[in-house]
């Protein structure tokens, strides 16, 4: 493994402290020391507004802690769940007396250890309200909505929480507009190149020279295809229509666009698909109102891209141009 | 002997976390086939910790389960940390106050650690989860007590459900979990919940059987 | 070669667009579609701050456009110059009437084209300075030091150099102020896997598992040596010794710290390094001011990363503070 | 013979850019040795582009090379684009307006060239450039006149002294350019530029040499 660890079992002990010491203009720890918290929280009278994932996802989750984004932030082990403790302190470190909402993505370990950390909050007499990510296509079919996994359009739900309750919204307020935001999100994710958790040592399972992966997940999974590698374009028109046509948006409708790199995939291959990309959004009737191009949310070294499209209306235009300041995103 | 004693027998809990950290690649790498490849590693870390708090208190199987069901819960994070956290809570529960473990308690203790799994994971048999070798697991056993056979040989039965279980998930597709997103694909390999399940529930009973032999 | 491209000879080509048409808020293209003009641009009576090297190093240099940064940016190909009437379509472009400060990177085909870009901008009547950053230690010895390649470093000489045009400085002064900045970085890169100019088809060199090529540089070149593969901490540790011997500060000097990944390699590697290199910095008496961890300067797919410390003065300080609107910096 | 037309000479140029288009695999796997890959990819993109312009034509070599300058000087960049552009640009000059090409010509041509190149290059023999093979080149040639050879006959040399100053290039350290930052490391490969221009003094010798045979 060419990587830059020290040992395979503390990648995210030394990740999350490399991070704290370049950003403690930002963020601080909790007592807790898997509990990413922002300088400014709590803020009194602010709902609070956390997340919490599996590490791997570098800048994601931890990164979009900061004004007007993410109060805290529970940390998981690579691509596992954070425990219900670490969500448990997660809110208690965002409270600020009027609520908090926890905007996590759909995992089985995600949603029992938030169940458990809502209860353990309820003692302590903080009102939670969640909202489940669930902007992933090729995860389960249109009727099972409910199913799908929750990726990139993540970062979208934070971005539009995150600025709501900093307009002083209502933790009931904030919770709708995450949830329509995430709501308005679909994503795709296509693989070239696997991922290896160092504790493992070889990768999961290999792509093999000249094809990918169509419909991956942010934790190494495989995808839910196989298909012969093309040419950017055509990757990236494939994306498209597994995203619009999974989305069903009247022409006219404006849009946000998200092409995050998987994590090994270099910035100017994203540029090169965000080209075509842009072009075929269009030529659907869309209006695109901004583009994100960058390693937004990631799975460890591996080689691929997401595509995020996200329906706007004027609130969640809004939101997405409230200025904040976080690591991942300023 | 029809029950063993309760207060000396932590020391199962410790042979169970042996094999599970003995199985740490294996599981992983049953895992990276259809899920993200970190089974073998989140349960040798929850297990190997549990083992390290428990090792050399001469604990009762009740606080050895306790012990190891906190461990999971507040530590592990992840699928496994809530689900077999759950799981050891209930049996240290249900064993909390008792003295000998006999068939009756035993059987409680998996139905109630059954029904913390599904109470939060919602995973019913067929599902392609640890519950496809767990509940046939608890079956086998009442049906061999039934059968009026002794505690020692009803836990073989329990075994061998255990394992049958754990195999039959080789040619279900995931309906639920990480896997579940994969469908059709998710076909022919055994699941690695599954699989850890059988070896929890062998190490289980080994451990009890070396104890009602005594 | 499993990446995203359509022809591996329009990989700028389309780099280029994609860019363009994700952050057209920010950026624009001159008639030259080898010129990327920042949309405030040329800011009258401010002094054109431009740049221009080979591309694949994204986000660098396109990235860097924008408001208190760069005005224009010429495009060369994949890891070579642009063509000398690039860089002079830049400075036309940035032109605001006092002059075009060029901040560029010490390689021979960027020193040639530049000084024919200046002799053609001369003609127009516009008055050129240049700025040539030389901070990769390991590129040659301390006492030639003019030899050395320009590196990550640019970027802090950019951002110092856009901020104090900015201000409203003189050409000469806007010179002096980017001389000082990159006079006061060092750098040093570390790869550990090569990267494959996609019309080549095959990387240039390999790096044997387990080893490591110190002294990298920005063009998959191989380093100036190579070394068995250690723990990131000792990576880290080496990066420093290198930088900070070379530097020579005095204890209680105040520094910024740039960690860049060279394309390939995830941010939570980055971090993990960040943690040994702040310990480090801190144990030699410096004070780290601000710390910058991300792909800020790449090399296609190349899996390695670079460590910059430029040391920081009141003035490098205010500029480095000044809020800039670029694509890869906000 | 001893000279040549100019003004039917531009074939030349094409039949140069042929042979570097068909050494541009080989060219970037040597400057990937101790450079960045890419000498093959620039060259075959700046003498192709440039024969496009000059095919079908019938230009003169003075206007051929003009051409081609012109090319590798605004649209090729890197460092072969103002390097090789300033050569042919200064060809093209000592050219303009010769009818007959004859070896005091020709070797004012060559020097102008060269003088061009160290003009903003400042590379010296032994640097590991293409000024290895092109500094003895032409003073083979020149010595050869000299000595009383034919034009023709003293294209021979040129090709071989262009060949053995190539080959010497293998032992040198880089002293500038790109792979002069690997010190020792840069030894023991030849150097990519001085491959590219024994390439093109060999196509050029033996296009004059078949028109002065005619
Ligand atoms: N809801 C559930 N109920 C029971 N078992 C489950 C459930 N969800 C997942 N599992 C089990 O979890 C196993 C995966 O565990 P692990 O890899 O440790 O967690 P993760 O999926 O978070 O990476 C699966 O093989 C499956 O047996
Ligand atoms: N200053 C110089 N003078 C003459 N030749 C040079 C000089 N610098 C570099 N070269 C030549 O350039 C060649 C490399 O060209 P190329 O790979 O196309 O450009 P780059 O180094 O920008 O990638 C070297 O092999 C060397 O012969
Ligand atoms: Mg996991
Ligand atoms: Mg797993
Ligand atoms: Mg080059
Ligand atoms: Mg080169």
């Amino acid at each position: 493994m060419q990587r830059f660890i020290n040992d395979p079992d503390q990648v995210v002990e030394d990740t999350v402290k490399g991070f704290v010491r370049a950003h403690a203009d930002i963020v601080r720890l909790a007592d807790n020391p898997r509990v990413v918290v922002a300088k400014t929280a709590p803020v009194a009278g602010k709902v609070g507004v956390i997340t919490g994932g599996g590490s791997g996802h570098e800048p994601a989750f931890i990164g979009y802690t900061g004004k007007n984004l993410l109060d805290a932030v529970a940390v998981g082990e690579l691509f596992s769940s954070p425990t219900a403790k670490s969500f448990h302190d997660a809110i208690k470190a965002a409270d600020g007396g009027r609520g908090v909402v926890c905007l996590y993505g759909n995992y089985a370990g995600d949603n029992m250890n938030v169940k458990m950390a809502t209860k353990l909050a309820a003692k302590d007499g903080i009102a939670v309200a969640t909202v489940v990510a669930n902007d992933d296509v090729c995860s389960a079919g249109p009727s099972e909505r409910d199913k799908r996994r929750g990726v990139a359009g993540e970062i979208f739900m934070w971005k539009c929480g995150g600025a709501k309750a900093s307009e002083g919204a209502s933790l009931e307020q904030v919770r709708a507009t995450a949830q329509r935001a995430i709501d308005n999100c679909r994503s795709v994710g296509i693989g070239l190149g696997p991922c290896t958790l160092p504790a493992v040592g070889h990768p999961n399972f290999s792509i093999e020279p000249d094809t990918m992966e169509v419909g991956i997940g942010h934790h190494g999974e495989p995808g839910v295809r196989v298909e012969p590698l093309k040419r950017a374009a055509e990757v990236a028109r494939d994306m498209c229509g597994i995203v619009l046509d999974d989305h069903d948006l009247a022409a006219g409708t404006e849009v946000a666009v998200l092409v995050s790199g998987l994590g090994a995939t270099p910035l100017n291959e994203l540029y090169i698909l965000n080209h075509t990309i842009a072009e075929e959004i269009e030529a659907r009737g869309l209006t695109i109102h901004r583009t994100y191009v960058g390693n937004y949310f990631t799975s460890l070294e591996m080689v691929g891209a997401t595509l995020t499209v996200m329906a706007l209306d004027d609130e969640l235009k809004r939101l997405l141009e409230l200025e904040v300041h976080s690591p991942a995103m300023r | 002997m029809s029950q063993f004693l309760n207060s000396t027998a932590g020391d199962i809990v410790l042979a169970m976390a042996d094999k599970i950290v003995e199985n740490r690649s294996y599981l992983s790498e049953i895992d990276g086939k259809i899920g993200d490849g970190d089974h073998g590693v989140n349960m040798a870390k929850g297990f190997g910790m549990a083992a390290q708090r428990i090792k050399g208190r001469s604990l009762s199987l009740s606080e050895a389960m306790e012990t190891l069901g906190n461990v999971l819960m507040t530590e592990i994070g992840g699928s496994m940390g809530p689900l077999y956290g759950i799981m050891f809570s209930q049996f240290a529960e249900v064993l909390d106050g008792v003295e000998n473990i006999d068939p009756a308690t035993f059987s409680a203790m998996l139905h109630s650690g059954l029904d913390g799994i599904q109470s939060i994971g919602s995973a019913k048999v067929g599902d392609k989860t640890l519950v496809d070798a767990l509940s046939p697991a608890i079956d086998a056993f009442d049906a061999a007590i039934a059968d009026g056979e002794s505690f020692a040989q009803a836990l073989e039965p329990l075994v061998a459900a255990a394992e049958a279980g754990r195999d039959s998930t080789r040619d279900l597709v995931s309906k639920i979990g990480r896997s579940s997103r994969l469908g059709e694909r998710s076909r022919g390999v055994l699941d690695a919940g599954a699989t850890s399940c059988a070896i929890i529930l062998e190490a289980l009973a080994r451990g009890a059987q070396g104890r009602l032999q005594n």
